[in-house]
């Protein structure tokens, strides 16, 4: 179970304003996106969430408990892939699991497999290339247990075909286990086909501009991506962000 | 005061010969009679111009027989042992005429004689010739060496060492024993001349190399004409000598150089008939007893380690 | 090769210029010094290795517990880190006296020598290492719930490895001539008492015997270390070495 | 603080457990002796550390040129990096006749002790700062079609300036010990020739003035290249300090 | 003026086979896409081409002169942003032209407001969001001089809107220079938008599975985007990658 609650959160860098009261939740076993431009605070709002900082002012609570500042409660997936170079790619993939004390080097070789690694799992990050370092972090956030989720822009480096297959998976995985699930990025069909609810942040300083219901059924299939209604919302979401940039 | 004298005599100091004299330790009452010459113009007066240098980890007998260095202090152990390795350094006069160093040890320990070495530790530097030195004191007293303990006691000082594990260590009295006295730690000590004649090699002597005896046997005379000027005014004037000494050197300590200095000033000359006089006898006996206890690879060319020559004539 | 041609050099100016022999002998004099007097010295010189060994093993773990310790506890930094520069300022020929009245003229006080020697170069290339680890993969391992703990030995050692290997290196080179020194504290047998007794009764060709031991236990010493380098580190990627091109 | 919470107890015990003075004398004693006698040593004080300052600065720069050397020609590294641990061990003792003998009583033989001592640390810790560049960075630059010469100035030292400065600290401290060292050699004035006198005369308290003496020039001399480092390397992320939270 | 050519171009890593046969051309002033799936071998495709490695088999030609293995002949901008830590944003920026000798402040600091970076020209890269890395990396390789830019994946962290900024401020620079870019991204809309000529490469080992010309007039307008043929269009390509993954 994974309810997360952020409060009037606001953040600077060196006298810049980046979040300002920044107010949301996500609800247990919730998919939710956050959009917004390149540079406007969402994976500073990542950072504070897992409590790697402070925020200025605010608080967050998960599950009714507050976290501000706290670490360790988030599965999280850095923007950057962040992988180790000492490690090869299935002790990079267990390393998330390991901090919280559950490796489990069979699984990591399935989901290995699955992510198109095959034959990669004792190399090195630095013979791979920049999408498999990106799938081999993916994994890592997945195969750590917490119930809350953090993908931040899981699928930027990844071709088309790579990327629908990694959403289907991570779909597949949300419904089963009922995580929890917070999303970051600059693809609104992504979005769009992926959340429950969208949160749209303005520039810097980053507030919570407008929040979307997607009211799509699940499980949603790759036809929905054709649908006059999926366009529809596509041009809503398009256009709420234009406004901003 | 020196600085009175030099004022004085600046015309002609630009025809004094350079000369350096390398020490074998830092400066000590061995070596006042230099610092007496020095300070006190006599090698000004037989147109030198002496530089005294403190060896550091060199030590003098390279730099000596490399001609870095004019002259040095050294030993007749050491100059024996460079001589039978070929080094071509002379011995030009003794500074001390009998060996001062023995074996002391704190009274509370007990040692009153070689025979009471048997079950004690001894701290040595690890030279074989000690253990030699040590089995001819106990012979005489039916002794036997292989019962004392020797430990090496590296670069230990006296009185660190006899406060743990060691019992007896082999010093100069001159120096270590008059701090001793000092300090009010009274010692027992055995000397080695009063054990055995052979045993009383020189300690320190002075040296050159054999190219300036050849080349340069004038400025040699005058050297140890200043020189035995020097050493002849220290035993004189204890007092006035140690204060040349510290006035020279003024990073010593001023107490032990006075005390040592009244010690040492009657053993320079002691019952020789001059300062510096030195006999083959001696020199012989030591290299002899040295290569008897396979202390020396071959026997020592005795007559050419050491000369008498540029002694001044007696007056 | 270099190292022949040297002694060719040498050995022919050496007959060239007629250098004495008790100043520089040549290398034939030494070497044939060095075959025949194998048995004058053997002795000496498994004493002085092991001591070596010993000392360079205690020296370097106290090396590296003291960069943990420094690194870990932020306040022990300030107040440890000028007692070990000054420890690199004591003479021996202070401390000798003081470490044989506490320890008397065992092997103790020749480990501490050793000890003090080697420990230094090792602890602050260490700490150097484990302060500069990269900032994002820091931040991974915050986010994740990483335990100080965790951080340490999952990011920050591998990371400071290389660093420690270059402490190890400069050590190593260091500890042989620790333990010469450490015998001039009183030692029965060794490669220092060796040399010493060569340097009094001026056989220089046993002093260089001595010099030529103690190289090449250095040499043997450092190249163990490097050897041991390479395979601990191994999953540097070559980019940085090809500078050729 | 620390120090002088040490201090007291050491003047405590020396008066508890009646320590003799000539084996480790009260602070106290200590004290007034480098007030009293600040006219004996003074010069000698001013001699060491120009002998120091000059020293460490050739020793650094030659380290540097190796380093530099080395790494950009790879022959030459195959052939020096043993000569460079071999010149770490040729004893002061075979060294100091031969530097007498070659260089005579000058400055010169000192500067190159100082050098022998501070030049090796320095060299190795630049050598593997240069070679463990990051290799991303490395292809960036080679494929923008980079010079040697560019590749070496804008990345590999820049890159290598913290081991440098790692290297530089550790010689620091090491570069006053060489000094006096060096003065063994044969000097007229210095920290060494005082200590060596006050020794010789069993003057306990002046050795330990000595010591203090040493120490307070390594401390300085070691925080002022802290504080170079400090002003030097301003771009590092802190990201890897606050292992606290 | 820059005409680029490969020759049946091959290349293998640790024994596997990564690109095989590889044949194509850019032309003077031409803008070609590489589109592949991840982990095909494009951004190996990019080191062959910027001379990093050289390939097993084949050539590379530049003008009619052979440049396999030679460096320095492209503008590049790599996958990660391999921005320099020590550097600030606009030491950064400027650092492509440092290397051929052409650094000119002045545009640079245009060229960085024009990215949206306004405010953090003198900003370490850890100061950045991953996107706004991505753009001063995009800025570096602008303000390189040579003829042909390699850019690989120039775009992926960016939101749509600034995305489109940045296409059209490339398309302004291409027509008004007259360079040449090969361009990859895994964004089809982005290549058909952008390109004179698209090459598709099949999965590993990676061959030249088709070439497409774009026919679309120029200058495009983000209306093209809507039109039926650009839908038709991106359905082809669609179709033609699904076959490959
Ligand atoms: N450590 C830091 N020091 C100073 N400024 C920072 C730091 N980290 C982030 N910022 C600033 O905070 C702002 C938001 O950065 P953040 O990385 O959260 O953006 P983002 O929304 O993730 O952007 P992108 O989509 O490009 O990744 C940026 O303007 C950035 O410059
Ligand atoms: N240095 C290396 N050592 C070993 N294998 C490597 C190395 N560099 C790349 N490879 C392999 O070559 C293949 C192609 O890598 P490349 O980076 O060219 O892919 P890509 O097409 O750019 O993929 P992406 O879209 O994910 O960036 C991959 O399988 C990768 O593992
Ligand atoms: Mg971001
Ligand atoms: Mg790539």
């Amino acid at each position: 179970m994974a309810n997360l609650s952020l409060q009037s959160i606001s953040m600077s860098f060196e006298g810049k304003k980046i979040l300002e009261d920044i107010q949301f939740v996500v609800k247990d076993a919730e998919f939710v996106t956050i959009l917004g431009p390149s540079g406007s605070g969402k994976s500073t709002l990542f950072h504070l969430i897992g409590g790697l900082y402070k925020p200025e002012q605010g608080h967050i609570f998960l599950n009714g408990e507050e976290i501000t500042g706290k670490r360790g409660s988030i599965s999280y997936m850095p923007q950057s892939p962040s992988l180790f170079p000492w490690r090869t790619i299935v002790e990079n993939v267990l390393l998330g699991a390991e901090i919280v004390g559950q490796a489990d080097k069979g699984t990591a070789l399935q989901m290995i497999e699955k992510a198109g690694l095959l034959g990669y799992e004792h190399a090195y990050p630095h013979q791979l290339s920049g999408g498999m370092k990106q799938r081999a972090a993916f994994i890592r956030s997945l195969m750590s247990p917490q119930p809350l989720i953090c993908l931040d822009e899981p699928f930027s480096a990844l071709d088309e075909f790579t990327r629908v297959e990694m959403q289907k998976w991570l779909m597949n995985i949300w419904v089963e286990h009922k995580r929890s699930i917070l999303f970051v990025t600059h693809n609104i069909e992504e979005a769009l086909f992926l959340s429950d609810r969208i949160i749209v942040l303005s520039n810097r300083p980053a507030t919570v501009q407008k929040e979307f219901h997607i009211p799509f059924k699940r499980p949603r299939e790759e036809s929905l991506l054709l649908t006059e209604e999926f366009l529809a919302w596509k041009k809503e979401i398009y256009n709420e962000l234009r406004v901003i940039v | 005061s020196s600085n009175e004298q030099g004022a004085s005599s600046e015309e002609n100091e630009k025809e004094l010969k350079e000369v350096s004299i390398v020490l074998d330790w830092t400066p000590n009452t061995n070596h006042t009679g230099l610092y007496v010459a020095k300070e006190k113009g006599y090698f000004k007066e037989q147109g030198l111009d002496v530089d005294i240098l403190m060896p550091g980890e060199t030590g003098a007998d390279q730099l000596v027989a490399s001609g870095k260095a004019e002259f040095g202090v050294s030993a007749q152990e050491a100059l024996t042992h460079a001589r039978v390795q070929d080094i071509p350094i002379v011995s030009i006069a003794a500074v001390i005429q009998h060996n001062t160093s023995g074996f002391a040890s704190p009274k509370d320990k007990n040692i009153t004689s070689p025979a009471d070495y048997e079950g004690k530790t001894y701290g040595g530097w690890g030279a074989p010739v000690e253990k030699a030195v040590l089995s001819s004191l106990m012979k005489q007293e039916d002794a036997d060496v292989e019962k004392v303990d020797i430990v090496n006691m590296g670069n230990t000082d006296f009185f660190t060492a006899v406060k743990r594990d060691v019992d007896f260590a082999w010093i100069y009295y001159g120096w270590t024993g008059v701090e001793a006295e000092l300090r009010g730690q009274e010692l027992n000590m055995q000397y080695l001349t009063d054990y055995s004649e052979k045993l009383d090699y020189y300690t320190p002597i002075l040296t050159t190399n054999e190219s300036m005896i050849n080349e340069n046997p004038e400025t040699v005379s005058s050297f140890i004409a200043a020189v035995s000027k020097g050493y002849t005014f220290a035993k004189d004037n204890p007092e006035d000598a140690a204060s040349i000494l510290i006035d020279a050197v003024p990073d010593l300590d001023e107490e032990l150089v006075k005390a040592s200095q009244k010690w040492l000033s009657p053993k320079y000359q002691d019952d020789a008939d001059q300062w510096g006089i030195q006999e083959k006898e001696t020199w012989k006996n030591y290299s002899d007893w040295m290569y008897n206890n396979d202390l020396l690879e071959e026997q020592l060319q005795v007559e050419d380690a050491f000369t008498n020559e540029f002694l001044p004539n007696k007056e | 090769m270099v190292l022949i041609l040297l002694f060719i050099i040498w050995e022919i100016s050496s007959h060239l210029f007629a250098i004495p022999a008790w100043l520089m002998p040549p290398p034939s004099d030494i070497f044939h010094e060095g075959i025949t007097g194998w048995s004058n010295y053997n002795g000496h010189l498994l004493s002085t290795i092991q001591l070596t060994l010993l000392g360079f093993m205690i020296g370097a773990s106290f090396g590296v517990i003291v960069a943990i310790g420094l690194h870990t506890i932020a306040v022990l930094r300030e107040i440890v880190y000028p007692f070990m520069i000054l420890s690199q300022n004591i003479p021996i020929i202070v401390l000798a006296p003081l470490l044989v009245i506490w320890f008397g003229f065992g092997t103790l006080p020749k480990l501490i020598i050793i000890t003090l020697v080697c420990f230094f170069p090792i602890a602050i290339a260490t700490l150097d290492g484990l302060k500069q680890t990269s900032s994002e993969l820091m931040h991974y391992m915050k986010m994740a719930g990483a335990s100080n703990k965790q951080i340490f030995w999952k990011l920050e050692w591998p990371h400071a490895l290389p660093s420690l290997f270059s402490g190890l290196k400069i050590s190593a080179t260091y500890s042989v001539m620790g333990a010469v020194i450490s015998e001039w504290l009183g030692a029965k047998k060794g490669i220092g008492v060796y040399m010493t007794l060569a340097s009094s009764s001026f056989r220089t060709d046993r002093v260089f015997v001595a010099i030529f031991i103690i190289m090449i236990i250095s040499l043997s010493f450092f190249a163990l270390i490097a050897l041991l380098e390479k395979r601990v580190i191994r999953w540097q990627s070559k980019g940085g070495e090809h500078t050729d091109g």
